[in-house]
């Protein structure tokens, strides 16, 4: 398929980051640069910090050393709050989605920056909080359709498959109309043909939105298909960074990660 | 098998996001409304109904259930366990007497909304430390609302009005010339308000404050995530949450007992509107109703079961045993709901409604 | 209803529509899931929808004469693109849309169409596909955009860009769509449909204005439809009964179409709309009774005792009631009851509550799958027709049903048996011609102007048609005896465990029959004995099933040997099929039914062992994969004999 | 000095028998993950079943031993009845379940023994200690001193135990993992009978050292409340914290009031000890000994 979306300048560019639990070093002075409308992908063996690395970039945890470039704008770390209202959005390793409401509701949180409603509005249900209600219903409808999700709209998403959630999470990050999307694994624990569902979202999402998005992967196959630059840790270190290509050919790649792991 | 859904189609969200969607729940509620406002009240004036069912069962089931409400927004919606309901609901009792007491003129609505204010202010520092804590290190920190509100009440003489036993007699419900003292009259001024709030209630947990609620429960750190703050979302649930406990203790002081003291807001007060929610359903306004009318229901039974014990069966039973075995019963019935159905009536109830509509197939 | 249809003012599709807009403008139109609600437009809306749509076709060079191939699911830009065509002196030729690329192929061909409307991506890649083959196609339009933005074909465009440049043009020449609507005339085209073909290449089947609305305006009395009723939209669009149903009778009454979200979603979408007015071909019938049956077996054992009293009280006299003949006051009660327990409940999970009238046609129907329709309460008429006559020939009347007729011809429709048995029909509903082919329309229309349905049937004494089979299919056993091999397929059809049948019969001794098992109801019931299988061609092959399936067949024998005409049709051997027929295999035909010829052929050497003493037979079968994938798939297939009855022993046991 | 040096030592006593309580609750949470509201029930049960066995004409060691059994029943039962059916629940539930628990408990004491305060009897008197009133001029209570010291020696035995025997860290890997704790080969009911058996001892010991204080009455239940500051401070699962916390609330409680109450109205002991835990939650909500939690998502 032809492309016509055109990566942009760098959108967030992190500088010498390192993050310690304790005495345990998750991230040693780790640099790499995501530009606007690219895909992205951080790959590396169990345990290499990958994960660690969106929690830095959307702010769970604040790494001791480096900084974070988020359009040009300097933060010595990220907090989860400006991470959201700055167009950030993600999906968790383990789904983290809200077990007891239904699918529906989950995707309707992820609109809630964009919700002005005052407590006591909502409260009556009246007026522009109940218009407002309905206008956000109907944005997060489209996703639903988008997400081809439409039969489970009211199931509570506790009783769905795995697959399934890890689509409603999708959804949830895509309600926010996020301008760059960090999915931890969107493909663990799917079958072939969820894969090639998952994918294709990723790309359409990237494709019709314009959204950068950030993603780790363990499948080799779909992140060199999907994504335009990867970046390769090892130990909390960058080992490698380039694209599909240039990493694939790369000897330390091999060595640590190909080689071994796979 | 009475749902008959089939032709119940939505053209628009508004219709589609009623609280109601299905038209035989929409009849069924409006003929609980009726009943409930013109229904019994005809009856009463037949002489079918004594003072009793007002004064032991209706009023004090409403004015339970608007606690439970209340505790079922905190707990239920929000995931903040809290032991100290009957605090919140002791504030919003001696706030409004004093609104009352001391200003000129005061309404007696505007006094119990004043008094769930200053219960919801109460709500928002007791609350903050579950800026830091969670579960029962949270529990235990609301244990300390409940010792220190009773005991700053009991100490502090101004609140009773300088009450030498401590205990403050609630004035009259008067509004617009009217006074409120037949036992119909107090149920019906609980009843409206009641009936308000709860749909206010229900507003509030469909809408983006319901659903921040929930979703600090479920997920936090992915509520935060995606943009809810949760200092403010739980702090909002504590003060919504002490409000309403708050206007329940002021209608348990001014509608059901009139007489009221500190003590009489204990900690057990406390556990049995827990009781109310666990019995009733975690994270359900119908449920707080149901588990209301079954705490409230239980002791009655037991009391006819153990009066009829004692004149028909000609079995003696020791004094003071049916408290005792009232205190066995709930215990029992909160760990055999815990483990058979952690969600309640008001789960038992939908299971049922789910059953009735998908009749006569299975599932 | 319009007053004076005959009228030349309403001859015409696009001036009913105009009509509808002025008479009831906020009457709903058409109704379509989407977004989790069911988005309504109004008869003046939908209106104005055409009128964009039309000004826009015009715009893009659409001219009159010209086809203009409509292919999707039901949605409503489709239908509007119907009367699209309509307004502009067009013919729409709606194709069904789940033919692949090349089966497409012809229609385009043959219809020369220049100008395509395609439902998504999924049908504008189909129709890319067949560009090359196509020169003529110079337009392709779409509804849904969603993965077509990067095709930058300069002929392909969306409909919402069409109906801007035709709001633009309505803006600027106001008079210029009335213009060519007025120059619409009563025997114009209305629209072509093709014939599925069950031999040979489709035929265009071209239908005039005149015609539809007769059969519209003739069904439309008959069971007194009017604007107040509402139907769901959901079978192709390319079928002459959709486009009766759902198109010409909702043009002509003004009542309420609508359209599901998607073909996974029909049921949900049934119950939610719960129409009053319901068509579907008997296997969606024999489809649903399953269901029931399946799910009614996970019930408790109480309920399950419950259901099927109650069922027996309904099939005691739940049609008679229905159908307003006498019946005593204690069974009444006993129905009333059953009505509030099971009936009404049944009818409401099922989206039939509000059912008024409800048809089946297409295939003959099982007696007894239509009486338990009938018996609880849903009123279940056969109807008959074709392609050729708008499907519109005979059709039952209330009160009097009968379970094995299709009712008497409907009025103005003269209906003849000629010496061979085969039905002839003559009437204003039929068909002009067939595209570009005068010899295949003199085959059919001969000089009386009959038309030769093809049909063996006969009138009963009531004046109620009966049809047995397909005319050429109707052949002899060896001994002479009449044999029609439908007949006794649907007969096994019936049973819920057998999906599909094919009998063998004609010029042999005896009958001997395929059999495809139903994966749903044979798996739950294997499920429930314990018995583990792999897939369809080990569930097949189990010894149990093959017993299962024997007692279905024995069973059906039974009922054959009741009637002395047919005693001898009755099954002596049959087998179990290792695949399901399948219209992508050709051994369906996209109605489902079944190709005989082509399997008898393809399955030759099952055939001769079902003539031979084997008992069982190695057979290896290629098949085509959703994806276009092929594969292989073999096994040894058992042979299993049937007891058969001899006629009159069977009527004395009875 | 010397009364403010009272009022510590008399803090410090009290705060003993406090830890003695928390240690219960300490024991429980560690190994089944419960919050068991219920112990202060289970003081409560125990000293009236005591008391209650003395009354019929037991010898003390009698009714006491009779208890002890009483006690490990109620602990099996619970623990087949109770905790079984719920096990990998939110531990909120499992709290919540113990509050039912406590309810029954509550109950069923006064359903046999009925609701009258009854006196204990141990044979200590609460006196103040000669020695220390004629060489120190401080009024330190006898029995307080004595209950300290079986306190003590109690929680020492079972900072033994847990650290050095085999049983104990048993206990102490099946708080950390349940699997672990299987591959050491010891089932898992039976470690949790056991620890509920060790809580029913813990109970009756402090049942009856403080029913022969105050009185065997219902307000012995509310021993709980007096813990669950103990356990804030401490930790919930720090034998260390449980000990120290329980000083350290004890000694402030008491100083507490007699300096600061009296502003007041006298009477902060009941809610003093939980503001205090409560601001010290905030600076450290982990608690003094506890583990600091790294919430990994």
């Amino acid at each position: 398929m032809a492309t016509a979306r055109q990566i942009g300048e760098v959108i967030i560019d992190l500088r010498n980051i390192s993050l310690r639990f304790g005495g345990v070093k998750a991230l040693t002075d780790i640099s790499f640069d995501v530009r606007e409308h690219e895909i992205r992908a951080i790959i590396g063996p169990n345990g290499a910090g990958k994960s660690s690395m969106l929690n830095v970039i959307n702010g769970v945890y604040r790494p001791q050393e480096g900084e974070i470039v988020l359009r040009g704008r300097h933060h010595r770390d990220m907090n989860t709050h400006a991470a959201a209202r700055a167009g950030i959005a993600r999906t968790f390793q383990n789904i983290a989605l809200f077990r007891g409401m239904t699918v529906l509701d989950n995707i309707m949180t992820g609109r809630n920056l964009k919700m002005k409603s005052s407590f006591l509005l909502q409260a009556l249900y009246w007026g522009p909080a109940q218009r407002e209600e309905l206008a956000h219903r109907r944005k997060v409808e489209e996703i639903i359709d988008f997400l081809e999700i439409e039969h489970i709209r009211k199931t509570p998403v506790g009783r769905l498959p795995y697959g399934l959630q890890k689509r409603v999470e999708l959804g949830r990050a895509l309600a926010a109309e996020p301008s760059i999307l960090l999915l931890d694994e969107p493909m663990a624990g799917m079958n072939v043909e969820e894969k090639q569902d998952m994918c294709r979202f990723i790309l359409d999402v990237n494709d019709q939105l314009g959204t950068t998005i950030v993603l780790i992967e363990h499948d080799m196959g779909v992140v060199m298909d999907i994504s335009d630059r990867v970046v390769v840790l090892d130990y909390g270190r960058t080992i490698a960074d380039g694209t599909p290509d240039e990493v694939r050919g790369n000897q330390d790649v091999i060595d640590a990660y190909l080689g071994v792991a796979h | 098998m009475l749902y008959r859904e089939a032709g119940q189609f939505k053209a628009t969200y508004v219709e589609d996001s009623q609280i109601f969607p299905i038209r035989q729940d929409k009849v069924g509620m409006a003929l609980i409304l009726v009943v409930a406002f013109a229904g019994i009240p005809l009856l009463s004036l037949t002489g079918l109904m004594t003072d009793y069912f007002f004064t032991a069962i209706l009023t004090p089931f409403l004015i339970f259930a608007l606690a439970t409400l209340g505790l079922n927004i905190l707990t239920g919606y929000a995931g903040q366990l809290s032991l100290g309901t009957a605090a919140f609901m002791a504030v919003g009792a001696f706030a409004s007497y004093n609104f009352i007491l001391r200003v000129d003129g005061m309404p007696i609505l505007a006094a119990f909304a004043l008094g769930g204010l200053c219960a919801a202010a109460v709500g928002i520092v007791f609350g903050l430390p579950s800026m830091r804590v969670r579960g029962f290190y949270l529990a235990a920190a609301t244990l300390a609302t409940q010792f220190f509100v009773v005991w700053i009440l009991t100490k502090i003489g101004w609140f009773t009005n300088y009450s030498s036993s401590g205990v403050i007699t609630a004035q009259k419900i008067e509004m617009f010339g009217y006074t409120f003292d037949s036992a119909l009259s107090k149920y019906l001024f609980v009843l409206a308000i009641v009936a308000l709030l709860a749909l206010l209630a229900k507003n509030m947990v469909r809408s983006n404050v319901g659903r921040s609620w929930m979703a600090i429960r479920d997920m936090d750190m992915a509520a935060e995530v995606i943009g809810f703050r949760p200092l403010r979302t739980k702090l909002l649930a504590f003060a919504v949450s002490s409000f309403y406990c708050g206007v329940a203790g002021a209608l348990f002081a001014y509608a059901y007992l009139g007489t009221v003291e500190p003590e009489g807001f204990s900690l057990d007060l406390s556990f049995r509107i827990l009781f109310m929610v666990i019995i009733g359903g975690v994270g359900s306004i119908l449920g707080s109703f149901f588990g209301a009318a079954f705490i409230v229901l239980v002791p009655i039974g037991l009391n006819i079961l153990t009066g009829f014990l004692e004149n028909s069966a000609g079995i003696s039973l020791p004094s003071g045993i049916s408290s005792s075995i009232e205190l066995m019963v709930f215990g029992a019935m909160i760990i055999f709901f815990l483990i058979v159905e952690p969600h309640g009536l008001a789960r038992l109830w939908q299971i049922g409604k789910e059953k009735l509509r998908l009749w006569p197939f299975p599932h | 209803m319009p007053d004076t249809p005959r009228q030349p003012p309403l001859a015409t599709f696009p001036r009913l529509l105009l009509q509808h807009a002025k008479v009831r403008p906020h009457h709903p139109a058409i109704r379509e899931k989407d977004l989790g609600i069911w988005q309504t437009w109004s008869w003046s809306q939908a209106a104005e929808e055409v009128r964009a749509l039309a000004a826009g076709l015009a715009e893009m060079g659409f001219r009159r004469g010209d086809n203009l191939a409509i292919i999707g699911d039901n949605r409503p830009r489709l239908y509007w693109a119907m009367f699209a065509a309509q307004c502009l002196g067009g013919v729409p030729v709606p194709m069904y849309q789940d033919a692949i690329a090349a089966e497409m192929v012809f229609v385009l061909q043959d219809a020369g169409i220049r100008f395509a409307i395609a439902e998504d991506q999924e049908q504008v890649d189909k129709l890319l596909e067949n560009k090359a083959q196509c020169p003529e196609l110079t337009h392709i339009l779409y509804d849904d955009p969603r993965g077509l933005r990067h095709y930058d074909q300069p002929f392909l465009r969306s409909l919402d860009e069409a109906q801007e440049a035709g709001r633009a043009r309505n803006r600027d020449e106001p008079g210029f769509l009335d213009g060519e609507i007025d120059k619409g005339r009563a025997d114009d085209i209305a629209v072509m449909l093709y014939t599925s073909g069950t031999t040979g290449k489709p035929k265009g089947v071209c239908l005039t204005h005149d015609a539809f609305i007769a059969a519209a305006r003739s069904g439309c009395e008959f069971d007194r439809l009017g604007p107040g009723d509402s139907i769901l939209s959901y079978l192709p669009m390319a079928w002459v009964g959709d486009h009766l149903f759902s198109f010409a009778q909702a043009t002509y009454a003004g009542f309420t179409i609508n359209c599901p979200e998607s073909g996974d979603t029909v049921m949900t979408d049934m119950r939610e709309i719960g129409p009053t007015y319901y068509f579907a071909p008997p296997r969606v019938f024999e489809n649903l009774l399953t269901q029931v049956m399946i799910r009614m077996e996970d019930a408790g054992a109480l309920k399950r005792r419950m259901f099927h009293y109650f069922m027996e009280v309904a099939r005691r006299c739940g049609a008679e009631i229905l159908d307003g003949k006498p019946v005593g006051g204690l069974a009444r009660l006993r129905y009333a009851l059953g009505n509030l327990l099971v009936y009404g409940p049944l009818r409401n999970v099922l989206g039939m509550s509000r059912i008024r009238v409800a048809y089946t046609a297409g295939a003959a129907i099982g007696p007894d799958l239509f009486r338990f329709y009938r018996s609880i309460g849903v009123n279940l008429k056969q109807l008959y027709g074709s392609t050729e006559t708008c499907a519109t020939v005979c059709l039952q009347p209330d009160g009097q049903i009968k379970l094995d007729t299709v009712g008497p011809p409907l009025p103005g429709i003269e209906v003849r048996i000629d010496g061979s048995g085969e039905v002839l029909v003559r009437g204003p509903v039929m068909l002009k011609e067939y595209y570009k082919r005068p010899d295949a329309t003199a085959e059919v229309i001969d000089a009386e102007g009959f038309f030769h349905t093809g049909d063996a049937g006969y009138f009963d004494e009531d004046g109620h048609l009966k049809i047995i089979d397909r005319a050429k299919d109707v052949g002899k056993l060896a001994n002479g005896a009449m044999f029609a091999p439908n007949y006794i397929e649907n007969k096994l059809k019936f049973f819920p465990h057998v999906k599909e049948a094919v009998c063998f019969g004609h010029d042999r001794d005896q009958v001997c029959a395929f059999i495809n098992i139903d994966m749903d109801a044979v798996g739950n019931w294997a499920e429930r004995r314990n018995i583990t299988y792999s897939g369809y061609t080990d569930l097949a092959q189990k010894a149990e099933v093959y017993e299962l399936i024997r007692d279905c067949v024995e069973q059906s024998n039974a009922e054959l040997a009741r009637d002395p005409m047919i005693a001898d049709s009755q099954v002596h051997r049959f087998l179990v099929l290792h695949k399901e027929l399948d219209p992508d295999d050709d051994e369906l035909t996209r109605t489902r039914k079944v190709r005989r010829g082509f399997i008898a052929q393809k399955y030759a050497v099952l055939v001769d062992a079902l003539y031979s003493e084997k008992t069982s037979q190695f057979i290896e079968t290629e098949v085509k994969f959703e994806d276009g994938r092929k594969g292989k798939v073999a096994a040894e297939l058992r042979i299993l004999a049937a007891r058969t009855f001899p006629a009159a022993a069977a009527q004395q046991a009875a | 000095m010397q009364f403010f040096l009272e009022v510590l030592i008399g803090g410090l006593l009290s705060g003993v028998m406090y830890s003695l309580v928390a240690l219960g609750f300490v024991l429980i949470y560690k190994a089944s993950g419960v919050f068991n509201f219920a112990q202060g029930a289970m003081v409560f049960f125990a000293a009236l079943t005591t008391v209650g066995l003395v009354d019929m004409g037991m010898p003390l060691w009698l009714a006491a031993l009779l208890t002890m059994a009483a006690m490990v029943l109620l602990g099996l039962l619970t623990e087949k009845f109770v905790l079984r059916p719920l096990v990998a629940q939110h531990e909120i539930t499992l709290f919540m379940a113990t509050i039912g628990l406590t309810f029954f408990v509550e109950g069923l004491a006064q359903a046999i023994w009925g609701a009258n305060v009854r006196a204990l009897d141990l044979g200590i008197e609460d006196v103040p200690l000669e020695w220390m009133l004629e060489n120190a001029n401080m009024a330190i209570s006898q029995f307080d001193l004595i209950a300290s010291a079986i306190a003590a020696v109690l929680v020492t035995a079972l900072a033994v135990f847990f650290t050095r025997t085999r049983i104990g860290r048993a206990l102490r890997a099946v708080a950390d993992d349940h699997q672990a704790a299987l591959s050491v080969g010891i089932p898992l009911h039976h470690i949790w009978a056991i620890v509920w058996a060790v809580a029913g001892f813990l109970a009756l010991v402090a049942g009856l050292l403080w029913g022969a204080r105050n009185g065997v009455q219902f307000a012995l239940t509310f021993v709980v409340l007096k813990a669950l500051p103990v356990l804030i401070l401490g930790g919930f699962t720090s034998v260390p914290g449980a000990i120290v916390g329980g000083l350290i609330i004890g000694a402030s409680e008491k100083l507490a009031e007699v300096y600061i109450g009296p502003h007041f109205g006298g009477g902060i002991e009941g809610w003093f000890p939980y503001v205090l835990a409560l601001l010290f939650l905030i600076v450290r909500p982990e608690g003094l000994f506890g583990e600091k939690i790294i919430r990994r998502i």
